[in-house]
């Protein structure tokens, strides 16, 4: 009861985010979903990594043929090289390397520099794209539920069409007529992935539109902006924060998969693209193949684990 | 009630129509040409590149102006002409119809695969709650989320077919569908496809069960003297699946679009994802707009039986 | 299913055994099993009705139902399919004369004539309305403009082509030739709607005894499956072909596809380099490796918007010379590739090992030497941290663009190589992965700035790409019996000179070849082994290595004789 | 003449194990039901008489919930024991439940016929052919106009009166010897509760069914009630004849309650309240709970909790008040 005093009251009188005891308050409630620290631990480590980490590790572009296929420590690998001359073998074999504790791949680059290049790749990925989405998202959401009438219909509308485009198929198509880049991915998925958003941010604001402060504020001449940015904005802020935890990991996957049949930006390395070739070499360096996907799905499930602790912890009727 | 189908149903076309012309226009105004995969080919025969390809253009038509395109495209569509596939030489519906079959049945199996296995833990999870087996089914199903299909695909395959050999390394379409030889091979694809949803049946499941075992027409039951199986299996379960039939059709619409495809890439199922990505890389218009819409069709189609769905679940639920 | 059908297999096998043992005949194998070759998706073949198709593995599907004129031998020596005896070129060199053999017949019974063969030539490859993609094979230039050669129909067995100028690489054109049926293709003449979508071509229907197998399955990249055809005309004595089935399976990647072969479940698939000893060591697995027409090269752009030295040959043979071959040979082919210094594959006749200046083996591998002759060239060098680089004429690093596609290992792995290799000379390469369609778009197309032209991959000297770029790495093949093919990339006037090579005497040894002095075959391989030195000479390109493959097949599959042309005798092949 | 014992709850206590403590709901709840007798269990909301509604059939949530002592005898048989086979072929049957909110109670996707049927085929499986027959009855002797129709009606689409009655009619569709009736008034208004008090009133007459009634409206108490048993923090603390709750209450709480009722035929929402809080249920106030809001509060009363004392034969009260050996008095 109080709990939600305290809340209403922070939210009248200014945004969520800078309320101090607010924030104190939440912190206290996440706090003590031991799963979601664990996620969001493991969400700080990959940021200081994708942060740090080129200044630490190898570079993930440094090739070295001499040491193609390495295998992680604690393998081994052989290698034949064929004579044209003689018909013979000359075989070799490679165990793990303490330089290479993960591996190397087929161009003998260092799995561990490439995989904490994707770490970086995959959040910047997956914290722009879903930036985009969200701002278009609660951008329209406010604004077609804060309009109404017909310009709110028609925008609705047009949420339905892009929420019944076959999404991963708008993806391929555009990828491929405008060429795999980075950008043209993070803007595509960004400018798709709004429409939940939209939706979830327009029945939030028409739900808080009838509240008792928003009539107040009205009452009291406040403009219409005003009331949107000072008002509607920071009620359902918490509710963005949420969403955008928990639509990084299908954008993070989004951009994997992509990347993963062949239409990931060839200049970066990123999970997908490692993943890529992993599948060509499944039989000779099965590393390839598994240790990409093993940070993806980490990184994936630390996000799930946070984004509920959050939900949880923002949800006055869940029990903690 | 039939109003509002036709409604919908005029709704449904619009919609389609907006998304038709969008595919068209991306993949016939955009600068890739059916002709660009084959021009060293052409050129290894030492022939013009820039001749053969204006040949193929006005065999195929791809010379005209796009409106006039576009027009005699929707013209045969309204005919019911869907047109002729270049790249695979064959009339579009011809195409789709010798490889939905294999699209459906994986799709179906994983759908029914999910539904079963995910609702089935999910009740088992709530009727448990609090205990080890409520706790691990949270566990897997944040797993299931988290875990990206088409490397649990890969996984699989590396697993199973490369290292046990239990099951062949890809899918052979010379096992007719009704066999238990295609049964057996579907298996690791319905798994690497359904485990996702699964996961967020078990989820959904658990939740909306708990919220309903808490209502008071649950006591009511028990007052009943009705047995313990006919209050969770009849009267929770009843209340709990209207919300779980939202996220299930929702989830279909995403599968056939997004994880069928890369399912089928990564165990070589020549279903219609295939089909429509390799039209794309072929600039094949025809095909891709074709699959698009059926599949635009069909996601509307799953939506609208969802709302019938609904007044046949949820009395309380009538269309105007 | 599988074993019903071999089951099935050994049912027909056992009968016909039965039936050659009461006519007391000779022991002729017998026809069983279904063979299966694997092949990577994107391998796939795009139609059936091949008159319409530009790619390459269309040809190779049709090939099964359909024998062309002759093919040839591993050592290139025709071996004749629909021909009678070899065709007759008139001493002047401009009449052919084809006599086909009589036993040729259509699904409908009805013989195969020369007038099938004249009428396909004329009525569809050089018609208006088809647009057949390759009829510039069958053009000559006559005073300024090009006309198609004249067919004739001379009687039943016998037609003739008579051209106007001398073109000695002509006759593999023609040994390649197959026909379309009249007697269907009369109906859909002139509705190239009609004759795209005829069902009688799209299922190859029509096909008769003409080929070893008959069409009967077709499921877009999974599976071609064709099932023996009793009446092929080469079997008459022997009884070929002697695979009850033959399919065509595509696979997602090699790795699956080779698991394949190793779980016995396919009988033939390409094997990769770093598999080859492991499944050589298999005991029922046997593992031939034979050349192939392919081979890489890099490109130097010499038009205006790529680096100033690249237009100097002495940059490009340095930079070639900095490129050593060894370590690609052994390090990204594993040994299954050779040093190429010319367009013409070893396997070629018409390949000569000595003319070439063979830059990037030894001895004109050397760092040191490519060095010097880029400070010859008037290039100095300069310090970058602790670094050497080159400096350009403006006195800043040289910086050079490696444009390529994604997607292939082998090219990628390739690309890096290259720029470690260059680096050591001082010369920073940034490697940049483009899309195909871009790659030919912005890199490849080219214009005249300012000017209203349509891009084309060479629009003449003065014609430069949207795009500015160095390098680009590719992997190209040649017809080892026509290699004058590779003008397109090498002539000034190439559909795809790109890269903007323009040498007079190349030119003119490219049009004496296809010209009455080429009809001297020990003239004509002067001619190309003159034309493969000034290409090495002159570097517009730099031949990396002639790939080898490597095929993997089941023991039991025998009648294989390893050589570059290995399946021109499939219809022999067989299981034990 | 006395009636024959039909229910008999001794010193039942059901608690509930939450994280913050022990809600401890039922505190020792005893009282004894007769043959046709409809007794009254009154009280504040929070107070403990629902929980004691449940714990009968036992049909709180458990976990949390635990019954930690005391019985509950029907006919002899221990229900907080027995098997649950037994037990649930004893709810409904035997001891139905009408609860307090019809709208919550019923399940919205199913007709009132198919969850009236329901009840009746789970008991008397061979009355298959004619449970909608009986269900049309009892509709009908609910007195629910087109008893026919209203049967193939879901819950949303009656009105709350008919909702109730229809709750009340799934109760005796069984014929239960005791029917359990949690607030069935609450949430209906003046006249559809004026209906439905009269159909207790006549299934009482008529069925000899013996009835709890849980209520918290005195004036209901008046209406329908033999008996009446006020509770007060999970305890009975009085327990008498309606008559003499009403006209002259013992337990202070109950002269409380009632001198709170302004008129008893108003309707109320709410009972006018005792000044102070009701007992936090997980922290019950040492001696006798009512103590911090008594206003004849003893030293005594802080620390010593009382018992159940006989009053006036029919009247027990835990109170020190009546206590000599506390007084001194009678």
């Amino acid at each position: 009861m109080s709990e939600e005093k305290i809340s209403r009251r922070g939210m009248i009188k200014k945004p969520v985010y800078i309320n101090r005891r607010l924030v104190r308050y939440y912190w206290d409630r996440l706090k003590k979903n031991k799963l979601s620290l664990a996620g969001l631990g493991f969400i700080v480590f990959l940021a200081l990594l994708g942060i740090f980490g080129p200044f630490l590790a190898a570079d993930p572009q440094h090739v070295d043929f001499d040491i193609k296929n390495l295998p992680p420590l604690g393998f081994s690998t052989q290698e034949s090289i064929y004579d044209i001359k003689t018909n013979t073998f000359a075989t070799t074999v490679n165990p793990g390397r303490p330089d290479h504790p993960l591996g190397t791949d087929s161009k003998g680059r260092d799995m561990l520099s490439m995989l904490i290049s994707g770490s970086r790749i995959s959040l910047l990925v997956g914290l722009l794209a879903t930036g985009i989405a969200l701002f278009l998202g609660t951008f329209l959401g406010v604004l077609s539920a804060y309009l109404g009438g017909w310009a709110d219909n028609l925008l609705m509308r047009f949420t339905d069409v892009m929420m019944t485009f076959p999404f991963f198929l708008l993806l391929v198509l555009i990828v491929f007529i405008f060429g795999p880049s980075l950008t043209i991915i993070v803007i595509v998925i960004g400018l798709t992935g709004w429409t939940g958003a939209a939706r979830l941010i327009r029945s939030e604001a028409l739900s808080l539109r009838t509240r008792d402060f928003i009539t107040a504020s009205k009452a009291l001449g406040a403009s219409d902006n005003r009331i949107i940015f000072n008002h509607l904005i920071p009620n359902v802020a918490s509710l963005i924060i949420v969403m955008a935890t928990l639509s990084i990991p299908g954008v993070i996957m989004a951009e994997a998969a992509l990347s993963f049949i062949g239409m990931g930006d060839p200049m970066s390395t990123s999970w997908g693209t490692i993943l890529n070739t992993g599948q060509h070499s499944l039989d000779t360096a099965w590393w390839v193949a598994v240790e990409p996907g093993i940070m993806l799905f980490l990184t994936v499930l630390s996000f799930n684990f946070f984004g509920d602790g959050l939900r949880d912890a923002f949800d006055p009727k869940a029990s903690v | 009630m039939r109003n509002y189908i036709i409604k919908r149903l005029i709704y449904s076309i619009i919609i389609a129509w907006g998304i038709l012309t969008i595919t068209f226009i991306l993949l016939r105004v955009g600068p890739t040409s059916p002709v660009d995969r084959y021009i060293l080919n052409i050129a290894a025969r030492g022939q013009d590149v820039e001749s053969v390809k204006q040949a193929i253009e006005a065999r195929y038509g791809l010379n005209k102006p796009i409106t006039e395109q576009y027009f005699s495209y929707m013209a045969n569509l309204l005919q019911g002409n869907w047109g002729w596939s270049f790249s695979a030489s064959m009339p579009v519906l011809e195409l789709i119809g010798s490889h939905w079959i294999y699209s459906f049945q994986l799709i179906l199996l994983a759908t029914i695969f999910a539904i079963i296995l995910g609702v089935g833990l999910g009740m088992l999870a709530a009727v448990k709650q609090n205990t080890k087996f409520d706790y691990a089914a949270s566990i897997f199903s944040f797993i299931g989320i988290s875990i990206p299909g088409f490397w649990l695909g890969l996984m699989l395959i590396l697993v199973f077919a490369v290292y046990l050999g239990v099951f062949k390394t890809y899918y052979d379409t010379n096992y007719p569908i009704w066999s238990l030889e295609n049964l057996k091979q579907l298996i690791l694809p319905v798994m690497a496809l359904g485990i996702g949803e699964l996961a967020g049946y078990v989820r959904y499941t658990r939740s909306a069960m708990l919220d309903n075992l808490r209502k008071e027409f649950v006591t009511t039951a028990r007052a009943k003297g009705l047995p313990e199986r006919t209050v969770i299996g009849k009267h929770v379960l009843r209340n709990a699946i209207l919300p779980l039939v939202t996220i299930i059709m929702f989830d279909l619409g995403s599968v056939v679009f997004g994880g069928a495809y890369l399912t089928e890439i990564v165990f070589g199922i020549p279903g219609l994802g295939q089909v429509s990505f390799n039209a794309i890389f072929a600039n094949d218009y025809a095909v891709v707009v074709a699959v698009t819409l059926i599949g635009t069709f069909l996601v509307l189609f799953i939506n609208l039986a969802t709302d019938l769905l609904y007044t046949y679940l949820d009395p309380r639920i009538r269309y105007e | 299913m599988l074993t019903g059908r071999l089951n099935k297999g050994l049912a027909i096998t056992a009968a016909t055994i039965l039936l050659i043992v009461s006519l007391g005949g000779c022991a002729a194998p017998s026809a069983k099993g279904n063979f299966i070759e694997g092949d990577v998706t994107g391998g796939e073949a795009e139609t059936l009705n091949y008159i319409l198709a530009a790619d390459a593995s269309s040809f190779g599907y049709v090939g099964y139902t359909l024998e062309s004129l002759a093919t040839y031998d591993n050592k290139f020596n025709v071996v004749l399919r629909c021909l009678a005896k070899d065709i007759d070129v008139s001493p002047d060199g401009l009449v052919y004369t084809m006599t086909i053999r009589d036993d040729l017949k259509w699904s409908n019974g009805s013989q195969v004539t020369a007038d099938d063969y004249v009428y396909t030539l004329k009525n569809l490859m050089f018609s208006d309305w088809l647009n057949y993609n390759y009829k510039d094979d069958w053009k000559e230039e006559v005073g300024g403009t090009k006309v198609f050669v004249t067919p004739q129909v001379v009687d039943n067995t016998t037609f003739t082509i008579t051209r106007q100028s001398v073109q000695p690489e002509f006759i593999y054109t023609l040994y390649n030739l197959t026909p379309y049926p009249k007697y269907i293709a009369a109906k859909y003449e002139g509705n190239i709607d009609a004759f795209t979508q005829a069902k009688e071509f799209n299922d190859l229907s029509y096909t008769g005894n003409l080929g070893p197998y008959k069409f009967k399955e077709w499921l877009k990249n999974d599976k071609f499956v064709l099932e023996r055809n009793p009446d092929y005309f080469m079997g008459k004595d022997n009884g070929a072909p002697y695979f009850q089935e033959y399919t065509i399976k595509q696979f997602g990647t090699s790795a699956v596809m080779q698991a394949a072969l190793e779980a016995g479940d396919i009988s033939f698939c390409g094997i990769e380099p770093q598999n080859v000893s492991k499944y050589k060591n298999m005991p029922r697995i046997n593992v031939y490796t034979i050349p192939t027409r392919g081979y890489n090269l890099i490109s130097y752009n010499e038009r205006a918007n790529g680096w100033e030295g690249l237009r100097n040959k002495q940059v490009r043979q340095a930079i070639s010379m900095a490129l050593d071959k060894d370590p690609i040979v052994k390090k990204i082919y594993l040994g299954f590739a050779e040093p190429a210094f010319s367009f013409i594959p070893p396997s070629s006749p018409w390949f000569n090992d000595e003319s070439s200046l063979k830059l990037g083996v030894a001895p004109l591998n050397s760092k040191d030497k490519a060095i010097e002759m880029l400070k010859a060239a008037g290039y100095s060098y300069g310090k970058d941290g602790d670094h050497d680089v080159l400096l350009g004429k403006d006195g800043k690093p040289v910086k050079l663009l490696l444009v390529t596609t994604p997607g292939s290992d082998v090219v990628e792995s390739l690309s890096l190589l290259i720029k470690q290799e260059l680096g050591d000379i001082g010369i920073n390469v940034e490697v940049k992965w483009v899309q195909w369609p871009t790659l030919l778009r912005s890199y490849m197309m080219n214009k005249v700035p300012g000017s209203d032209q349509e891009p084309r991959y060479n629009n003449g000297p003065q014609a430069v790409s949207d795009e500015a770029w160095d390098m680009t790495l590719m992997g190209h093949n040649t017809d080892p019996l026509a290699p004058s093919g590779t003008s397109v990339f090498y002539a000034s006037d190439g559909g795809l000179n790109s890269f903007g090579f323009f040498n007079a005497k190349v030119d003119d040894l490219f049009r004496r070849i296809r010209s009455k002095e080429g009809l001297d075959k020990v003239e004509r391989a002067k001619m190309y082994s003159e034309l493969a030195g000034i290409i090495s000479d002159e570097q517009p390109v730099d031949f990396l290595v002639y790939t080898r493959s490597n095929l993997g097949f089941q023991k039991n599959v025998t009648g294989i004789e390893p050589g570059v042309n290995i399946g021109y005798n499939s219809y022999l092949w067989r299981f034990e | 003449m006395a009636a024959k014992t039909i229910l008999e709850v001794k010193d039942l206590k059901t608690w509930f194990y939450t994280r913050r403590g022990i809600v401890k709901a039922v505190n020792g709840v005893s009282f004894t039901l007769d043959e046709g007798e409809c007794l009254c269990l009154v009280g504040e909301s929070g107070c403990g008489k629902s929980v004691t509604a449940l714990s009968i059939l036992r049909l709180f949530d458990s976990p949390p919930g635990k019954i930690v002592e005391g019985k509950v005898l029907y006919e002899g048989l221990d229900l907080t024991t027995c098997a649950m086979p037994l037990l649930r072929s004893i709810r409904g049957k035997d001891i139905a439940m009408v609860f307090q909110n019809a709208q919550s109670a019923l399940n919205p996707v199913f007709t009132i016929g198919d969850q009236i049927e329901e009840q009746i085929n789970t008991h008397m499986p061979h009355h298959d052919r004619n449970s909608r027959q009986k269900a049309t009855a009892l509709l009908e002797e609910m007195k629910i106009p087109e008893a026919a129709e209203a049967l193939k009606m879901y819950p949303h689409q009656m009105s709350g009166g008919m909702k109730q009655r229809a709750m009340i009619a799934m109760g005796l569709s069984c014929d239960p010897r005791i029917l359990i009736a949690d607030e069935p008034t609450t949430a209906v208004d003046v006249t559809i509760r004026a209906q439905i008090i009269y159909i207790l009133q006549e299934l009482k007459a008529r069925r000899n069914m013996s009835i709890i009634f849980i209520t918290h409206d005195l004036s209901l108490v008046r209406e329908i009630g033999d008996r009446a048993a006020v509770v007060y923090a999970g305890k009975v603390v009085e327990i008498a004849p309606v008559e003499h709750i009403l006209n002259k209450p013992a337990h202070p709480y109950t002269i409380g309650l009632i001198s709170c009722l302004p008129d008893i035929s108003a309707d109320l929402k709410r009972l006018p309240s005792i000044p102070g809080n009701t007992p936090n249920p997980i922290d019950i106030p040492s001696g006798c709970p009512f103590h911090p809001r008594c206003p004849s509060v003893m030293d005594i009363c802080r620390t010593v909790e009382p018992e159940m004392l006989n009053i006036s034969g029919v009247q027990i009260a835990a109170c020190h008040l009546y206590d000599a050996n506390v007084t001194g008095k009678r």
